[in-house]
Order: structure tokens, then C-alpha cells, then sequence
């Protein structure tokens, strides 16, 4: 199952969307939280990023969702520092963050692949609410 | 110019002055945190520096790059931390700075902020600062000033670039959320790339007169 | 300025992003999260909704913005509860809930009219993060 | 008809059982807590219930609407809150209830659920349970039957509806994330409501043979 790391400037966002989504998601499915900074400030650091990327990963790809463009910045920078083999096994959803990630986290769990996944999470942009 | 560490100090002295000032800037057209954001930042580099007993620029940039990455937050943090570590790596086992090595540090370090930021200049950001910066610098080289003077003309049109973004609409980072609503405001990372330019120029000629 | 209720089935969802959207408002403006149960459990009241929906209440109309699908309904009944001159200042964004919610923050901060943070907030859906 | 506090237990009684139950069903095709929402309302009933004195069956429906409103948290709260609001202001004032009311009372919780959610029968909700329900229940009447066999064949045709759910794909609710692979599963929401007419039709059963 494609791994999904949920970047936000607020740990208590990405927290609460690896919740929500994991309610949809299959047991074994890995939603790690990446959000705000280590002292507990608002904010992205790519280290953090960095460490939950490697948490996700199962080996099937792993899925950055982000909440800002500011966070792209050190989602970007976090992939930077991946070894090689790794960083072609990531994509970085340009997608509505809870929206993008409980429809990715569904896709996942159903085993589809990275580029699945992905274009799963940025078509939540078109879904509607009513 | 004074060694790596008496320069970082300074840098981290002039940002957490004006700590306030730049949080005031970016609160007109962002997130009111750039200065906590910066001060952070360099509260953190203080401390790592305090233990630093290198006297390897390229070592000591790298390390205040990795220590921005973590604890700035904000998007300057990505951005002033790419920018350090290419200026880092430039400054590779080196121990004293000529005009053409800062020079090429100061390309090194704006061209990743380009590349992690995809934003070219006369969007309202700190390149509008730094490009300008560069070219006064490599000007002064090329009319040939000793590295504080080009230092200071480096600072000198930074402080212009500052000028200029207050007369632009911001289309990168946060500030792009107002639109047109940004003009009249200066942009607060251009400003904390002036200030560090500006504790640069001052450590470079003060340094000067001591020898 | 346009009051904002930020529903979520996610009481720390709710309360992030109404940090992460203060951050871009002025001062006075209402940000107020809905989220969660009052027992602490994943999903929506539309009691709570209608208390937040008052609460964010100044007299320039209330934006409630939604994560998924039920909580539309959740926020529609607490409308069909409010008195009926309240009820026509309120509507209920179709927008991604943190991207519309920050950029509707930044529209109402500055005055703009239910109409144009309405239209502000579901605009968010095209915005790219990179 | 037993008296409608009776009723209420009931219907907290078979929902309660069958938390893990409709948990499960959720599971497969949603997000796993149709039974503890349910389960979670039907608790906070029973506890105001017990401070219940009126017989006014429209007041206790009411009672019961407020709280699926305000404790369930999923789509079923404000659906099921919905429908028993409606049906409660048509038994307004009442104490006992016949099998027109009572057809009446179906007809506005099913109108309420459908104006509540926008689905159409045949887009694998609670629907696809009540209408059947509600047709058998009034040709049940239409062919003389008592109450007792009207909520009979209602029920049986709310069974009958939860099998048509697993033939079809959800176009409502979570269950539409998952498309096609939502058929061969059956319906959470779809399964309460036949749970519910069934506790219902074994109490009027039981009531009937107590008379
Ligand atoms: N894409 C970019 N390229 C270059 N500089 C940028 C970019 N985005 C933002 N900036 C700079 O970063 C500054 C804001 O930094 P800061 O307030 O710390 O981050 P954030 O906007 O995430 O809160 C802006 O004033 C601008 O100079
Ligand atoms: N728009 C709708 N109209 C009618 N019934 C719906 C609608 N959306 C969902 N449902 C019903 O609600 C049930 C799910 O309830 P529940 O699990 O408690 O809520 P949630 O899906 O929010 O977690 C579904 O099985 C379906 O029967
Ligand atoms: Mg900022
Ligand atoms: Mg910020
Ligand atoms: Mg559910
Ligand atoms: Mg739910």
C-alpha cells in the first residue's frame, strides 16, 4: 500500500486528518502526521518530513500531501535529501489537503498504485460537497 | 573580513534585533511571523555556535543551514537554508574569504533559493533584495573595491530592492493571497536579506580597522 | 467582516486551521471551529454548529466552511434551526476546508462582502501549491 | 401499539445489540462507526428517556430528534434527527396512533430524510429500506391489515431493500468514494432502519397478544 505523509504548518491539522482519514483507510494503512515544528510552533521543517517519509514507506511509493505552498518548499527540500531510490518512490500531491487525503487514503488502501493515488488526491479538488 | 563565526554572530544579533520589525512587515501582507520565524532560527544557530570550534566556513554555513531547515518554519526557512548550504559547499574546507569566492558564494546561495523557490525577481520576495545585492557586489569587484566596499554596495541596493518591492504586487508565497492589495507594503524577506547584508558590511569594516 | 465557522468532523482539525487562517486575519476577525462532538468523539453537531454560527455572528453575514459531505448536512440543519433573518447572512462554502478557509479569512479581514468570500473561498479549489 | 416510550426502548434496545454489527457493515464500505454512532445516540435517548414523563408522542419523537442530532456525528445524526422531527410534528399532541398516522408519520420521516440528504432511492442509503418499507406498510393497510401486519410487511420489505443494496454502487455518502467497489456489500444505514421497523413489529406483536 502506497505510504501517505500529511505535511501541515499545524500539528494538530495533520494529526487530525490522519484520523479522519484512517477511518476509511485499511488497517495496515500508513497516514503519518507531519505537522508544525519540533518545539510545537507553527510551521514546516523538512527533517520532520524527512523522518516520516521514511515511516511510510512500505516499499509501494509514498504520497506527500501539504497544506501551503510554503510546505512544498520543505517537502521539496525533504526529498532532496533522500537517497536516490527513495525520492523516485515520492510524489508530492498538489491537492486540497483533508479532502486530497481521505480520497487518496481509500485509494491506497485498495492497493493501487503511487500514480493512482496521487491523481486520486489531486481530483478531490473536484469533488463536491453537495 | 572576521572569521565565520564572529560573522554568523552577527547575523543572528541583527535578526533577533529586529525581530519585531520584520514580524511587523510580514503581518501587513502575510502571516505576521517572519521575525519570530528568523529569530527562532538564529536563537537556534547561537546555540549550535556556541559549541562550533571549526574555523571551516563551508562547515559552519552548513550548519547554520541544516539548523534554519529545522527551526524557522516558515518558507524562509527552506529558503534561507538552501541558500546557506550552497553557499556551504562553495566555501568547502576554506578558512579565509577572498572577493571572488564571496561573490560566488552569494551567486551559489541565490541561485538555491531560485531553484527551491521557482520565483525569479519583481515577484516580492528576497530576490528582489539579492539580485540586486549580487550585481552591486561583482560591480564593485569589477571596479576594484576591497570586499567591504563592495559589501556596502551590495547592502546599498539591497536597501533599494526593498524600495522597489513596496511598488510591485506579490505573486510568490503568502503575500500573493492579497494580490493588488500588496502593493504599497514592503516585502519582509527582502528586508532580513538587507539586514544581514547590512551586519555583514559593518562586521567587514569594523574588522578593517581593528587590523 | 464575514464571520467564519470552520466545521469539521475533527474537533483538532476544526481548531488548527482556525490558528493557521488567525495568522493571515485582522485582529477582529471571527474565526470560530466547530469541530467534533462535545463528548470529544469524531463528527458533527449541528447544536454546535449553530452555537459557532451565532458566535461568529457581527451583523456582515457568517461563512461556514465544511470537510466532508455529512458535515453539509450537520451544518444545513443548524441553518433550518436559525430565526429567519439570521438564516439568509449565513452560507455554506463548497470549498476544500483549509485552503478555503485561510484565503476567505484574508477576503473577510479586509471587508469584503458574503458574496465575495463565499466566491473567495470556493476559488481555493483552483489555487496550485506550487 | 404498546405506548411510545415502549417504543423508543425498543428501538435503543435492537440498535444497541447491533453495534458491532453496524460497525462492521460500515467497515467495508465507509468508515467504520454507523454502530457506534448510532449506538452513542440511542444511549444519550435512553438517559433522557428515563426523566421522560409525557405521553405526547410527538414531544417524545421530538426528544429523540434533538438527541440523534446532537450526539450520532455522522450523516446518519442529522438524517435519522430529521426524520424523527418530522415525524414527531405529526403525531404532535397525540397519545395513541393508528395506522394512518402512523403511514403519515413514515411518509414525513422519509420526506425529511430525503430533503435532509438529497438522495433518490437506488443510491444505496437508508432509503432503499424505507420507501419499499412505506410501500408495503400502506398496501398493507390498503388490504385491511392491522398494525401489527402492516409494520410486518414493512419490515420484510425493508430486508428486501437492504439485499438491493448490495447490488448497487453508492452515489451518496462515504460509501460513494469507493465507486463500484461498493457493491456486493450491503447498506449500514439501510440495515439500522430495517432494525428498527423489526423492533417495532415484535412489539405490537407482543402488545397485541398482552391485550
Ligand atoms: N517562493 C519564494 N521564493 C523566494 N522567496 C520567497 C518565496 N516565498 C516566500 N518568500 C520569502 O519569504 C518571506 C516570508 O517568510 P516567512 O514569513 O518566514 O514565511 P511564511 O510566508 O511561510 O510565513 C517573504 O517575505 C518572501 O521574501
Ligand atoms: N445523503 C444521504 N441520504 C440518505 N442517507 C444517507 C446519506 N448519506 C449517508 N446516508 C446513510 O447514512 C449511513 C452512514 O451513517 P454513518 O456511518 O452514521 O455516517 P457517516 O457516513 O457520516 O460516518 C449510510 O449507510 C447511508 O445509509
Ligand atoms: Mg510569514
Ligand atoms: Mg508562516
Ligand atoms: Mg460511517
Ligand atoms: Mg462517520
Amino acid at each position: 500500500m502506497v505510504g501517505i505523509v500529511v505535511v501541515s504548518h499545524s500539528a494538530k491539522v495533520a494529526e487530525g486528518i490522519c484520523e479522519l482519514a484512517g477511518q476509511m483507510a485499511a488497517p495496515g494503512q500508513k497516514l503519518i502526521a507531519a505537522g508544525g515544528m519540533a518545539d510545537g510552533s507553527i510551521g514546516t521543517d523538512a527533517f520532520r518530513i524527512l523522518a516520516a517519509i521514511e515511516e511510510a514507506n512500505t516499499g509501494d511509493g509514498i504520497l506527500v500531501m501539504v497544506d501551503l505552498g510554503s510546505a512544498v518548499l520543505s517537502a521539496e527540500l525533504a526529498l532532496d535529501m533522500l537517497d536516490g531510490e527513495l525520492k523516485g518512490q515520492v510524489a508530492i500531491a498538489d491537492a486540497p489537503i483533508l479532502e486530497g487525503t481521505i480520497a487518496a487514503a481509500v485509494d491506497a488502501s485498495i492497493g493501487q498504485s503511487l500514480v493512482s493515488v496521487t491523481k486520486t488526491a489531486e481530483g478531490a479538488r473536484d469533488l463536491r460537497k453537495r | 573580513m572576521a572569521n565565520v563565526i564572529a560573522a554568523i554572530e552577527a547575523l543572528a544579533d541583527i535578526i533577533i534585533a529586529n525581530k519585531e520589525k520584520l514580524t511587523e512587515l510580514d503581518a501587513a501582507i502575510g502571516d505576521a511571523d517572519h521575525g519570530i520565524n528568523m529569530a527562532r532560527g538564529f536563537e537556534a544557530v547561537r546555540v549550535k555556535l556556541a559549541a562550533t570550534t571549526t574555523e571551516d566556513i563551508g562547515a559552519v554555513l552548513k550548519m547554520v543551514g541544516m539548523t534554519l531547515i529545522s527551526t524557522v518554519g516558515g518558507a524562509s526557512g527552506p529558503l534561507y537554508g538552501t541558500a546557506f548550504m550552497r553557499a556551504a559547499a562553495i566555501a568547502q574546507g576554506q578558512t579565509v574569504i577572498n572577493n571572488d569566492t564571496a561573490a560566488e558564494m552569494l551567486r551559489a546561495a541565490i541561485g538555491g533559493i531560485k531553484d527551491r523557490g521557482k520565483a525569479v525577481r519583481g515577484e516580492k520576495t528576497m530576490l528582489d533584495a539579492l539580485e540586486p545585492a549580487y550585481e552591486a557586489f561583482t560591480q564593485g569587484m569589477a571596479e576594484g573595491e576591497a570586499l567591504p566596499e563592495c559589501l556596502e554596495l551590495a547592502t546599498a541596493a539591497a536597501a533599494a530592492g526593498i524600495e522597489y518591492t513596496k511598488t510591485i504586487i506579490a505573486t510568490k508565497g503568502r503575500a500573493s493571497y492579497l494580490g493588488e492589495r500588496s502593493i504599497g507594503h514592503q516585502d519582509a524577506g527582502a528586508t532580513s536579506c538587507y539586514l544581514m547584508l547590512s551586519a555583514l558590511t559593518a562586521l567587514a569594516k569594523q574588522h578593517r580597522q581593528e587590523a
